[in-house]
């Protein structure tokens, strides 16, 4: 009843644990049955291993949080030798989340991933691209079509394409990745904001900004997928402040094939558990036989 | 193992200004250096707050905190039979199994608080507690049964050594020396302790998230790369920590 | 010490009650002395009086509140004749926020207010351009020139100009409105957002999408103030999620020359005037005898 | 005059399943119908609750309310001296100074709330009271001592006539009609006293924002455009709104 197809892969239920808040698995399966998620995301991976930034790297504000890990992660090699076979022995969907600096640094981690067993690969393209001046490969159409139609000439696996809330314009962006051979795509990434320490009259992170996650972003992050969804053919995942399935059925309405919860594992580390049961609750009441009744709907 | 439940505030009394000692009922695990992630609130804020383990006994865990900012402050405000959710042991704690002969325990501050149950627990050695306050001293008495001496400071002076208490505190007597503190001072304690080739280990305290080692935002950095200090930590030993301050 | 001189109009305070949430302080002025303000910038006004949206006007969210009033106001005729005689008799900044959904309306406006005691005229272009196809003026710059620079030929009064976070580039907005003439710019209005109804099934507001504030949007909205006040040499007015002298103070070491204050009214009817306080106490604390001393100093 | 202060709580006691009676000490301007918006935690949710008040004595006022979702849930949860703040009174409030004759107050559900100090303050006037509720009725005995006869219904047939309470009010018999209750139900009242030409004054419930007057979310549609339900309202002639639904 709970079950999406997402081009061929099957998941169980349409709840994702985002990239970035729940590591591979490994540690929240001492806590509960993850096998029990419709699928994983990893942390961001890069071609070779990442310390991550300097300095604080996550800080509270009004229903959300700030963080700037900065992609600190064991690299697409380190990830397939010490991580892949542990999320593969899970009953879940494994999808390897992939960044980087350089459109060479992203095809090398695809091929790299493309002899693996990964379910399928969601491409971050929200990080700074070194070549243009540090820019993010996702707010300029033109360097979102580029990256996009490179990985996908070569990559193996079904492709979701995660688009950052900061492109200029989000409807564009999403039908130029389509169009660059996107099989999906989620959204949203975090948002570009700051926090300032006005007692050292300094910016909270190094970095000066860092990017904004959580409940407070929900609806903004509701209103793109809905837009998006009704521009591309392609399935539309949903990430933004998801942490109930009063949450998670909105970013259904609005056309989300399925959901990804990023924050709202730190405020209760098998929250997905409560979504997906609240989803089946919310479904039998309303007599929803399929979420494909409800998908779009509105 | 890791457990992640609801429970009612057993005791939450205040022991000094601003430093409360809140107590659970229940059975639960964790060794000296571990905490708990407390949460008494639903969604906002969005994260729980790491504490240590100041005290267990068969039924009941006592943490001992000093309110902050907006969660401890949340803390402060349960009473008896209120809801609060732990999640814990988390963290790598003391390893007191290889510790013999002369051990110093040093506070500083709410650094104090995981000092107790690790001084209780702590068998077999000479033990002395050096703790380093602000203006009011608290729970050093509780110590008494459980160590050969205790010196303390105060930088006010209002009781102890004015001063900080790395004044008084020797190294080169110890074998092995536990620290717990502000940044600053457990960086000179580390100092200290390796001028004298005294090994040293030492408490971190990073902003925390998930608090179980999946989202790397509390990274700690040290000689070998930056570990998760909710996980690989909270204690590290001094040498390798590579300190920001 | 709290002063602060926005091309050469002398504000008591660096505190604004934002357009849209203070009405034109008639009402306010029954629950404080509103003369404390550094100034107030009138509800939304068009050439013509309009009746607004229908349905729901107003959903809270996780730290803010989506607002669907669609610019319901007497209109400029009737500001002048009705409200504006009010304003003037008080001792604060009067502001005229003007909107509307074509040039000619703009240039109407403004040639009315340009024969009044108005202090400042402050550009909402985050109005849909209904010769545009409802995109709002304020997304993309080549909008915002023609507008912004059409506006300001004719303006005779200090011209600020308040930026939407819908931007395409925020930047580039900023610098495209100086350059078409902005003496001020203020930045955010609110953010285009949603919720979804999911008993109902259907979006919670008549037209869909709304408009995101309150302190859910700061950490962005402070982020775009920094980028903006780094990059044009005119006064930048930060705007939201401001409700407490903690968040004032942290536009104001961004770079902001003053700041406005909008849904946190709704938290506390003299909210702004905590807020003064607030800074003031800050100032003697650190020993700050102007804002020029910490504003922009991170 | 308005005034927006924090006052402590002196009575929070539940009345029936879901319903509150609310109480303040102090000395409270207000007359029927006018409203207060009450807010009992900080900055979230951002907006105050809008109620009526429902009764008001010399050094005290109360308010009646229905927990329905977390603003309530949280006044329910409020215990004799918790804090609790009020911008008040709001709105026009009926206007009970040229009512004479036969007069009903029709309330559905909650909007007994009002009803209570309205037929309290209403004098020189035969006043029946009509009340319809869900299951369970709450408060109508309250009002015998001011009331020549009260009737009422239930959705259940628990007690009361079983059905609307339209199905038993015939307004011809009245020279004026007080209505407060879902809009479903005043539509329909104002539909029936529209027929027999009978006045009719109705209190509109709208999303409020700032309470009074200033932000414009609260719109009812009326024959003369939009209006201000908190300032030009709640109580509007029947005859000049346009319902949504
Ligand atoms: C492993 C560990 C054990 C700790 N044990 C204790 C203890 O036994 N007693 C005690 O009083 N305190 C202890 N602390 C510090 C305690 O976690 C913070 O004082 C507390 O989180 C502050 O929360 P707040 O909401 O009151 O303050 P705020 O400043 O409002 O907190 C804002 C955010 O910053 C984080 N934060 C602020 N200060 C610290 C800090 N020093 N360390 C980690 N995160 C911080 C908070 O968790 C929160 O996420 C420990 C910290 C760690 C990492
Ligand atoms: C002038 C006036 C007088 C009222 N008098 C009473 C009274 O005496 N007793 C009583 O129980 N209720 C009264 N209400 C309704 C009461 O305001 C709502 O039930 C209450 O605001 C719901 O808040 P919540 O947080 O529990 O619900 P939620 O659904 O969580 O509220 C979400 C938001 O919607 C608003 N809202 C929800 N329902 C209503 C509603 N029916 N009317 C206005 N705003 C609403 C809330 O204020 C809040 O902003 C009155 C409403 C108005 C406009
Ligand atoms: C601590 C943290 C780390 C994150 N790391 C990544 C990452 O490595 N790759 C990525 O694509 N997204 C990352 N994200 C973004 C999340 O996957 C998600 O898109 C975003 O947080 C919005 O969802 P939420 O509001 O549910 O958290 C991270 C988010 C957080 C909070
Ligand atoms: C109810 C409401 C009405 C508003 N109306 C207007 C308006 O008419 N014109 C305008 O420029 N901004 C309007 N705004 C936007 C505010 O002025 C402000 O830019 C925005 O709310 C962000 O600030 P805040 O987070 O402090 O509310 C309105 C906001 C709200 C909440
Ligand atoms: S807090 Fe998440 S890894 Fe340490
Ligand atoms: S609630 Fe603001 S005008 Fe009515």
């Amino acid at each position: 009843m709970l079950n999406v197809n997402i081009c061929g892969i099957e998941f169980k239920n349409p709840l994702i644990a985002a990239s970035g808040t729940f590591g591979f698995g490994r540690e929240y399966k001492e806590l509960f049955d993850i096998s029990r998620l419709g699928g994983i995301s990893s942390k961001g991976l890069t071609l070779n291993k990442k310390e991550g930034n300097n300095g604080l790297r996550i800080y509270e504000t009004s229903s959300g949080i700030l963080n700037s890990v900065g992609l600190q992660n064991p690299g697409v090699d380190g990830f397939i030798k010490d991580e892949l076979p542990f999320m593969k022995s899970l009953d879940t969907v494994v999808i390897a989340n992939l960044g980087g600096g350089t459109i060479e640094e992203y095809i090398k981690g695809i091929e790299k991933l493309n002899d693996t067993d990964v379910d399928m690969v969601e491409l971050n393209i929200s990080c700074p691209n070194v070549k243009s001046g540090g820019m993010a490969f996702g707010i300029k159409c033109a360097d979102a079509f580029d990256i996009v139609s490179k990985v996908r000439d070569i990559c193996k696996k079904p492709l979701m394409v995660k688009l950052s809330p900061n492109a200029e314009d989000i409807v564009k962006m999403a039908i130029t990745c389509v169009e660059a051979g996107a099989d999906v795509l989620s959204l949203v990434n975090t948002f570009k904001a700051m926090a300032i320490d006005i007692k050292r009259r300094k910016p909270v992170f190094d970095n000066i900004t860092a990017g904004l996650s959580g409940p407070s972003i929900k609806p903004i992050a509701l209103r793109m997928v809905y837009e998006v969804a009704g521009a591309v053919d392609v399935p539309v995942v949903g990430v933004g402040g998801i942490i109930s399935s009063q949450d998670a059925l909105e970013f259904i309405m609005a056309g989300a094939a399925a959901v990804q919860v990023g924050s709202g594992n730190f405020i209760k580390p098998d929250i997905c558990i409560d979504i997906i049961d609240g989803i089946e609750k919310f479904m039998i009441g309303e007599n929803i036989k399929s979420l494909g009744e409800i998908r779009g709907i509105i | 193992m890791i457990s992640y439940h609801k429970y009612s505030v057993c005791e939450n009394e205040i022991v000094s200004k601003g430093i409360y000692k809140l107590s659970v009922k229940g059975s639960f695990e964790g060794k000296p250096g571990q905490f708990y992630m407390l949460r008494a609130w639903g969604t906002e804020p969005i994260l729980s707050r790491p504490i240590s383990i100041h005290d267990k006994i068969k039924d009941k865990i006592s943490f001992l905190y000093e309110v902050k900012g907006r969660g401890t402050v949340q803390f402060s405000s349960l009473d008896t039979g209120d809801e609060i959710e732990l999640l814990g042991p988390l963290g790598n704690g003391f390893d007191l199994s290889g510790l013999k002969g002369k051990v110093a325990l040093v506070a500083g501050g709410i650094g104090v608080a995981p000092m107790f149950y690790t001084a209780k627990e702590l068998k077999g050695v000479s033990l002395d507690l050096y703790a380093g306050f602000r203006d009011d001293t608290y729970i050093i008495e509780d110590f008494r049964k459980y160590v050969d001496s205790i010196k303390f400071s105060t930088d006010t002076g209002k009781s102890g050594h004015k001063g900080f208490i790395t004044d008084i505190f020797d190294p080169s007597v110890y074998s092995s020396v536990l620290c717990c503190g502000p940044e600053i001072m457990m960086k000179k304690v580390v100092e200290m302790c390796n001028a004298g080739d005294v090994p040293v280990y030492i408490s971190m305290e990073k902003h925390m998230a998930c608090g179980i080692g999946a989202c790397l935002v509390c990274a700690c950095k040290t000689r070998e790369g930056n570990k998760r200090a909710c996980k690989d930590g909270p204690v590290f030993n001094g040498k390798d920590v590579l300190f920001d301050a």
